[in-house]
């Protein structure tokens, strides 16, 4: 209560902090869970803590961490999309298929880019502006994205430049820089009055209509971030494997959502926030290995995966009821 | 009529939705320095004239005008931009966003592209401070009452230092305390030169403050004057159309000996160790500041939150209900404050929503008869007056009357205690009229209500007993011989010795 | 609704009958099947026709329950696995003492009511997001696959699952005969019980619902077990169809219902809908798929072809209304 | 020594099977010989501990699983990947590790692994292309069913069957699809195609439930059942048997589970190992399928019947040239 009423400017530069103090109280409980796992894997797996065992394990988490980003704007805003998966695979064939080719690495992954944002924008004005579902349009986009993978790439194949997979997916953790400036990207367009935006356009969009926001605009902006990010993972999918394979992505459609919900981004727009998605997703990635080393049989895989998913969701409330 | 040029003005608008016509050529202008008051039903219009003079809404014909000049083609944007602020009726806020965040929203002040914080910190607290909101800046809205919120709504629309105020009943949910700060604040504004647009069903807070009146009756514009040498009977007749009666009904007391709620030392969200007990045929009041755990203390009884309590009787069964349908079977019913996501479905027929509580306890599988449900709201909306078809939407009513859909749809239940948890807030004058001769009626029949109200006045005059309650606790319990405004805002603030509660 | 105008054959009465979005999606579906006749021959054969809604049964009765839980305001993502486990699990459920298998079926059909009573108990009770929760079952019902998957050396043939499967009573297949039932049932406890009234209640506002007294970790329950029920129903079926159950026979059924619902009309925020609505879904569904496939082209180009369709066929039918 | 050996890992050796997706009963009889054989290396003490990983259907979870065995510093791994190309870079370190890797059902286009064990799918489609243009004498309309696009095995299939395809200008292909390699999609996929194509001569299926999915959809449209390839799907053979069909069945024998673990422990203990193991497609046809079906109830009813094997069998692959 007291620094309230300290003097506006003596104050306002904690303003923003203050902010994202308050911010990290609904994801304390799952921040605790990942760590537990952080703190059993390092345990079981004492390489984690070389240069090169942990830049194999952001390796593996990376385009999951990208993808749970990429459903979790959506959701902030209150939509979907069902189309991840199918886009991670087309940012992938995009990135095998150019790359070593007239376009180069810099024309490949602007092309990569483009496409993302693209689609994701084409995307956000069909569900925005024609208010249609989301859940739908996106799985109709699905398949006429993978269908887009399939043209470009009928089977596997395709080549990334060696140095460009060593660089990213080699044994330096460049891929946890990447995500590192991923994540401040994010906070910098937090902080734009069309990023702040999102919040309000998620949960209330007819007052935040009425106080002068674009909602439509920061809807659509949205989609075309998430799309960005999601052909994004695919780049790095594709420098990971050396490749490209035009379903390489599919699982991530699923994945995305659990790692987000998991995270604590509520379907009704405007709940959560992406520091908890990505603990999410960081939780996701993690059990798939403290699973390995636990020596789980793949029946004791699936029930553990289904207990835990519902352990980190269900003993936060929990929590909060017994208070 | 002053003679200054309007700075805000409109010329003859109409709007109708689906058809129905709801505002008819209807004129309107703001002048600096002048609070004006728009007064009428629930329904008359009053929330679509000012959604269209914000850009909220486009005219079906007629034009805005700022500064004299028409403007084509009006936008909350543009608005802002004109210099025009409003408080809305239904909260803009964002609950997961913070009050500073929230206060800016739509127009955050920039540097190099990002949200200027330090800049949105001094301006945010500069108007928390003019209606006096005290709480970090950093809170989440979603964490403060609905009174507190409807402070931050009133501190955004100072942020944007406006020319033009429009107020849509901004103090429906605010406390006697957090209303003065208002009315102080507003008459400040005023003499700044500030032309503001002052919307309400508490005639005595216009009386007040307003020096114009509009009346909208039924889409049309029925009175458009000075205030001067009107009293508040005169605008109930310009209103209504028709001669108005008291306010509150005269009423004797019933109360009989038979204890319909008892409980002792009881427990439930933010109220501990309270003492209450409710007899068949009296009103209790809770009243005290907003959000001192007046809810907690309905919503612990109605078995909606964990509650507990040394003992408790209830209906002559003892214990607390664990449950909401075990508080129905025991004869409870409860009426939020907050109707739009508490009270009712707004995106379902108002048929539906009168039918929700018999739907909730009826057999599951046993058949609906439709002409039986019918029969039954056309019943409840006559003995209400609800107006409206049926069969709409119930978010396609005024607020007014949505709140009549949330109490009048516990009637077929005949519960024998009804918990009320502000049920008059956006109620026209006419309305609470009736609801308060409503709730006389239930006492009289025998059963017990308790009233839970923001609105002091209602307090004095329609409870047996009022239970003041301060920081979870009940400090004080006032009988009727000892009511009266100071007493419960005194006792709300704790500016007064305890008295020994009953 | 005024008394006034309550006659069952107003203008307006049929007037909304036609202009509601069950009817325009039916309508979508009977000019798809128009045109398509004269684009390729044997399309529009009474044969044909009938297959697709039979094929249309197996996804209108997992849409069944997939839009109760929608409209309650949740969404199943298990059913799915609950249709594979039916079909892989009933022969573990022969009891040589009854020869008409329906012992089996019954066994097979509490089974997958009961797994989806605990989706609704994780739901309702551990305030497990719908998502998360049906998630997770359907990865615990992976690991159940892998240890009865296989296992069952033999199968007893099941007279009932065969004939559910495949024969015509009247020329009907008895799949479609059983969706009709099914629809009836539903359509009924959807709009004509309070049962049905409280789903709506819970989806459009489920605070709101509560203070209304309507029970909802009952009613939660209730509506993820009818899911359950429907998916191991729709389980049989196709293990009937089929005559082999295998490991993924369920994994077309679960954008299936959805898509079904959500063309049909209903609100996927839950609290709008009618079940009227997913019937023509699924068959506009099985319809997309089945012109797909007669169409020469690469697979590329196919997935291309569908997923337009759908979009179109969304813009007719999908329009999702403000809410606030 | 073989690819990827460097000679410094002693029996009792650990090994890892890094399995794309265990649930469906193929990969679960194929585990099932993997266990077998295990049990039998152990008996004789070259093998200590079996671990078995399932990337749930998913490339990415696989490759962190294999790099999960190379952090475990397991001595072998066995592959069925879900990737022709994804798994490619992680193999290359855990080759560089001297970990020995055998791959095989679905390979990987890479050759930093010890060895592949497979069947040919380019001859399993070439044969079954033969056996088509055979059965209608050169002349006819077919329709082609593939497994699920994007795949490498479904592709290579049906690449095997082209040039035969296009030598043979008498067979028409009035339509193709790609489903999953099931029932279900297929009898759907085939009933369409039926009504849309009043006459169809023959079959050309790349898959075994395809087959049976074919099989089901003429049955119920009571059209007349026509020449058919296929695989040892139980239920496609006693398809065949109860309707006399005329037809071609090949194999992927799951008992490529038990070879590649056995492939492994060879290669570990310094045997030479070919880079390429091919394995022979057995041929099921009238003269044998009732030695197939005898078996039959020894096999899940959803599963394939294979060919029997042992050791001798075993050896007889990797001596091959
Ligand atoms: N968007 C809309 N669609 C349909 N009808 C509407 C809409 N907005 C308002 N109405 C109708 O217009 C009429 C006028 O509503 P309005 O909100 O302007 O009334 P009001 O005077 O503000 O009432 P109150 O005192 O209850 O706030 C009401 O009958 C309402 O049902
Ligand atoms: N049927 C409707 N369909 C869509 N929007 C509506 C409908 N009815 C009202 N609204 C919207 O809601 C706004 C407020 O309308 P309404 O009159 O129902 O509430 P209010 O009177 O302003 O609020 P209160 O409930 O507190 O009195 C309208 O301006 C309009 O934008
Ligand atoms: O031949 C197929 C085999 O390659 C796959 O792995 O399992 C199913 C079989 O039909
Ligand atoms: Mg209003
Ligand atoms: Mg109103």
């Amino acid at each position: 209560m007291s620094n309230a009423s300290i003097s506006p400017h003596a104050r306002s530069g904690s303003l923003y902090w203050a902010i994202q103090a308050k911010r990290n109280i609904g994801v304390r409980g799952l921040f605790v869970v990942v760590l537990a796992f952080m703190v059993a894997y390092g345990f079981l797996f004492h390489g984690l803590f070389t240069g090169s065992g942990f830049a194999k394990f952001t390796q593996s988490w990376f385009p999951l961490a990208l993808v749970a980003m990429a459903q979790a704007i959506l959701m902030l805003t209150g939509g979907i999309s069902l189309a991840i998966g199918a886009l991670v695979s087309l940012g992938a064939v995009l990135a095998a298929t150019t790359m070593t080719g007239p376009l180069g690495v810099a024309g490949g992954t602007a092309l990569v880019c483009l496409v993302g944002l693209g689609i994701g924008a084409a995307t956000g004005v069909i569900v925005v502006r024609l208010r249609l579902p989301a859940i739908v349009v996106t799985l109709a986009g699905s398949f006429i994205i993978a269908g887009a993978a399939l043209l470009v790439l009928p089977r596997p194949g395709g080549a990334m430049p060696p140095w460009l997979s060593d660089l990213l997916a080699g044994n330096t953790p460049a891929a946890f820089g990447v995500l590192v400036v991923v994540v401040l990207l994010w906070k910098l367009y937090l902080a734009t009055p069309l990023g702040l935006s999102l919040y309000a356009a998620g949960e209330n969009p007819v007052g935040a209509y009425r106080s002068g926001v674009p909602v439509d605009a920061a809807r659509i902006a949205a989609y075309a971030i998430s799309g960005l990010l999601c052909t994004g993972a695919g780049l790095f999918v594709a420098a990971q494997t050396g490749s490209g394979d035009p379903i390489i992505g599919n699982s991530f459609t699923l994945n995305s959502i659990a790692a987000a919900v998991l995270g604590g981004i509520g379907f009704l727009g405007g709940q959560g926030t992406m520091r908890g998605a990505l603990a999410g997703s960081l939780l996701l990635s993690l059990m798939i290995s403290v699973m390995f080393f636990l020596g789980f049989t793949p029946v004791a895989q699936y029930v553990a995966q289904g207990l835990i998913i519902i352990g980190a969701v269900a003993i936060p409330q929990f929590r909060m009821r017994a208070r | 009529m002053a003679s200054s040029v309007p700075i805000l003005a409109a010329r003859g608008v109409s709007k109708a939705f689906f058809g129905n016509p709801v505002l008819r050529s209807v004129s309107i202008s703001l002048e600096p320095g002048r609070i004006h008051a728009l007064l009428g039903e629930n329904g008359a219009g009053k929330s679509t004239l000012i959604n269209l003079l914000s850009g909220a809404l486009r005219p079906d014909s007629g034009t805005i005008e700022i500064d004299g000049k028409a403007v084509s083609r009006h936008s909350p944007p543009e608005a802002r931009r004109a210099g025009i602020a409003v408080v809305q009726q239904e909260l803009s806020l964002t609950n997961s966003l913070s009050i500073a965040e929230n206060i800016g929203l739509g127009a955050y002040p920039r540097r190099f592209g990002l949200v200027d914080y330090p800049a949105l910190a001094a301006g945010a607290k500069a108007a928390c401070d003019l209606v006096g909101l005290n709480e970090p800046l950093a809170t989440p809205v979603g964490e403060l009452s609905l009174g507190r919120r409807q402070m931050v709504e009133i501190a955004k629309a100072l942020y944007r230092k406006p020319r033009v105020l429009i107020l849509d009943e901004p103090t429906s949910s605010l406390s006697a305390t957090e209303t003065r700060i208002l009315t102080t604040l507003l008459e400040k504004l005023r003499s700044e030169g500030i032309a503001i647009l002052y919307i309400s069903h508490r005639l005595d807070e216009v009386m007040q403050l307003c020096q114009h009146v509009t009346v909208l009756k039924d889409g049309t514009c029925t009175a458009d004057r000075p205030l001067e040498g009107v009293n508040a009977a005169g605008l109930v007749r310009l209103m209504v159309g028709r001669d108005p009666g008291d306010l509150f009904p005269r009423w004797d007391s019933m109360r009989t000996e038979r204890v319909a709620v008892s409980v002792n030392r009881f427990a439930a969200g933010l109220m501990r160790d309270v003492d209450l007990e409710v007899r068949a045929g009296e009103v209790v009041g809770i009243g005290g500041l907003v959000g001192q755990g007046q809810e907690d203390l309905l919503l612990g009884l109605y078995g909606a939150i964990p509650a507990k309590a040394a003992s408790a009787v209830i209906n002559d069964a003892s214990g607390l209900p664990a449950n909401v349908p075990q508080a129905n079977t025991r004869g409870l019913a409860y009426v939020p404050a907050d109707r739009k996501r508490e009270g009712l479905h707004l995106i379902h027929p108002i048929v539906t929503n009168l039918m929700l509580p018999a739907f909730a306890r009826m057999p599951a599988l046993k058949l609906r008869s439709r002409a039986r449900e019918r029969e039954t709201a056309m019943g409840l909306a006559l003995q209400f007056a609800i107006k409206g078809d049926l069969g709409r939407a119930a978010q396609a009513l005024s607020g007014g009357n949505q709140q009549k859909v949330a109490l009048a749809k516990w009637m077929p239940l005949d519960p024998a205690v009804l918990l009320l948890n502000d049920p008059t807030r956006g109620v026209d004058v006419e309305t609470k009229r009736e609801i308060y001769a409503m709730l006389r009626a239930f006492a009289a029949a025998g059963k017990a209500v308790v009233l839970l109200s923001s609105d002091t006045p209602e307090l004095v005059h329609l409870c047996d007993r009022v239970a003041v309650v301060r920081e979870g606790r009940v400090v004080t319990l006032l009988e009727r011989g000892e009511l009266s405004e100071e007493a419960i805002v005194a006792a709300a603030m704790g500016a007064e010795p305890e008295r020994a509660a009953a | 609704m005024s008394i006034r105008d309550a006659g069952f054959l107003s203008r307006s009465r049929i007037l909304a009958v036609v202009t509601s979005r069950p009817f325009l999606t039916f309508a979508i579906v009977a000019l798809v099947w128009i045109v398509a006749s004269f684009v390729s021959r044997g399309f529009g054969a009474y044969g044909h026709l009938r297959y697709l809604v039979e094929l249309a049964a197996v996804i209108g009765i997992v849409a069944a329950g997939q839009t109760f839980v929608v409209i309650a305001g949740g969404i199943d993502l298990s059913v799915a696995a609950i249709v594979t486990v039916a079909a892989v699990g009933l022969p573990l459920f022969a009891i040589d003492a009854d020869p008409t298998g329906l012992t089996p079926i019954l066994a097979v059909l509490a089974m997958t009511t009961a797994i989806g009573l605990v989706n609704g108990l994780g739901v309702a009770l551990l305030r497990v997001h719908p998502m998360i929760m049906t998630l997770a079952m359907a990865t615990f019902l992976q690991g159940l696959l892998i240890i009865i998957a296989g296992g069952s050396a033999v199968t007893a043939a099941n007279p009932l699952v065969s004939w559910v499967g495949n024969a015509r009573p009247l020329g009907i297949p008895a799949g479609i005969l059983v969706w009709v039932v099914i629809s009836v049932v539903v359509l009924v406890v959807m709009h004509a019980t309070p049962f049905g009234a409280r789903l709506f209640a819970m989806g459009a506002g489920p605070l709101a619902a509560k203070l209304s007294g309507v029970p909802i970790a009952s009613t939660t329950m209730a509506v993820y077990g009818i899911s359950g029920f429907m998916s191991g129903l729709a389980g049989i079926i196709v293990l009937g169809m089929n005559g082999q159950g295998y490991v993924g026979i369920g994994d077309p059924y679960l954008l299936a219902s959805i898509a079904a619902v959500v063309l049909g009309g209903t609100s996927i925020l839950g609290g709008l809908g009618t079940y009227a609505g997913s019937i023509p879904g699924a068959i506009l569904l099985v319809t997309i798929t089945a012109l797909i496939t007669v169409v020469n082209a690469s697979p590329g180009w196919r997935s291309i072809l569908f997923g337009t369709l759908i979009l179109a066929l969304l813009l007719l039918s999908g329009r999702e209304a403000a809410r606030r | 020594a073989a690819n990827c050996i460097k000679g410094d890992r002693k029996a009792p050796y650990t090994l890892g099977w890094a399995n794309i997706y265990s649930v469906p009963t193929w990969m679960k009889q194929t585990q099932g010989t993997i266990e077998a054989e295990v049990e039998q290396l152990k008996k004789e003490g070259l093998v200590d501990k079996l671990v078995v990983t399932d990337a749930q259907g998913d490339s990415n979870v696989q490759i962190q699983q294999i790099q999960s065995m190379i952090d475990a510093n397991v001595d072998a791994i066995i592959l069925i990947a879900g990737s022709s190309t994804a798994p490619a870079r992680v193999l290359a370190d855990a080759c560089a590790k001297g970990i020995a890797i055998i791959n095989f059902d679905s390979l990987v286009d890479t050759n930093d692994v010890t060895a592949k064990v497979n069947t040919d799918s380019h001859q399993w489609g070439e044969q079954a292309t033969k056996f088509m243009i055979d059965a209608l004498g050169g002349k006819g309309k077919i329709i082609i069913l593939n497994g699920p696009a994007g795949v490498s095995v479904s592709d290579d299939r049906r690449a095997g069957g082209n040039d035969l395809l296009k030598a043979n200008p008498g067979i028409q292909i009035l339509a193709e699809t790609n489903t999953a390699y099931n029932v279900a999609p297929a009898q759907e996929a085939v009933t369409s195609l039926l009504f849309a194509n009043p006459e169809i001569d023959g079959i050309l299926s790349f898959g075994g439930a395809l087959s049976a999915g074919a099989v089901l959809a003429l049955d119920k449209q009571g059209r007349e059942q026509v020449p058919i390839t296929g695989e040892n799907a139980r239920q496609f053979l006693e398809l065949w048997k109860e309707k006399g069909l005329k037809s071609w069945a090949t194999m992927q024998p799951n008992w490529l589970g038990a070879f590649a673990a056995y492939t492994a422990v060879q290669a570990l203990e310094g045997k030479d190992v070919p880079a390429f193991v091919k394995v022979p497609l057995p041929i099921i046809d009238n003269s044998n399928i009732d030695e197939y079906l005898a078996r039959a109830k020894d096999f899940p009813a959803d599963g394939y019947i294979y060919s029997p094997y042992d050791r001798e069998l075993f050896a007889k692959l990797l001596a091959q040239k």
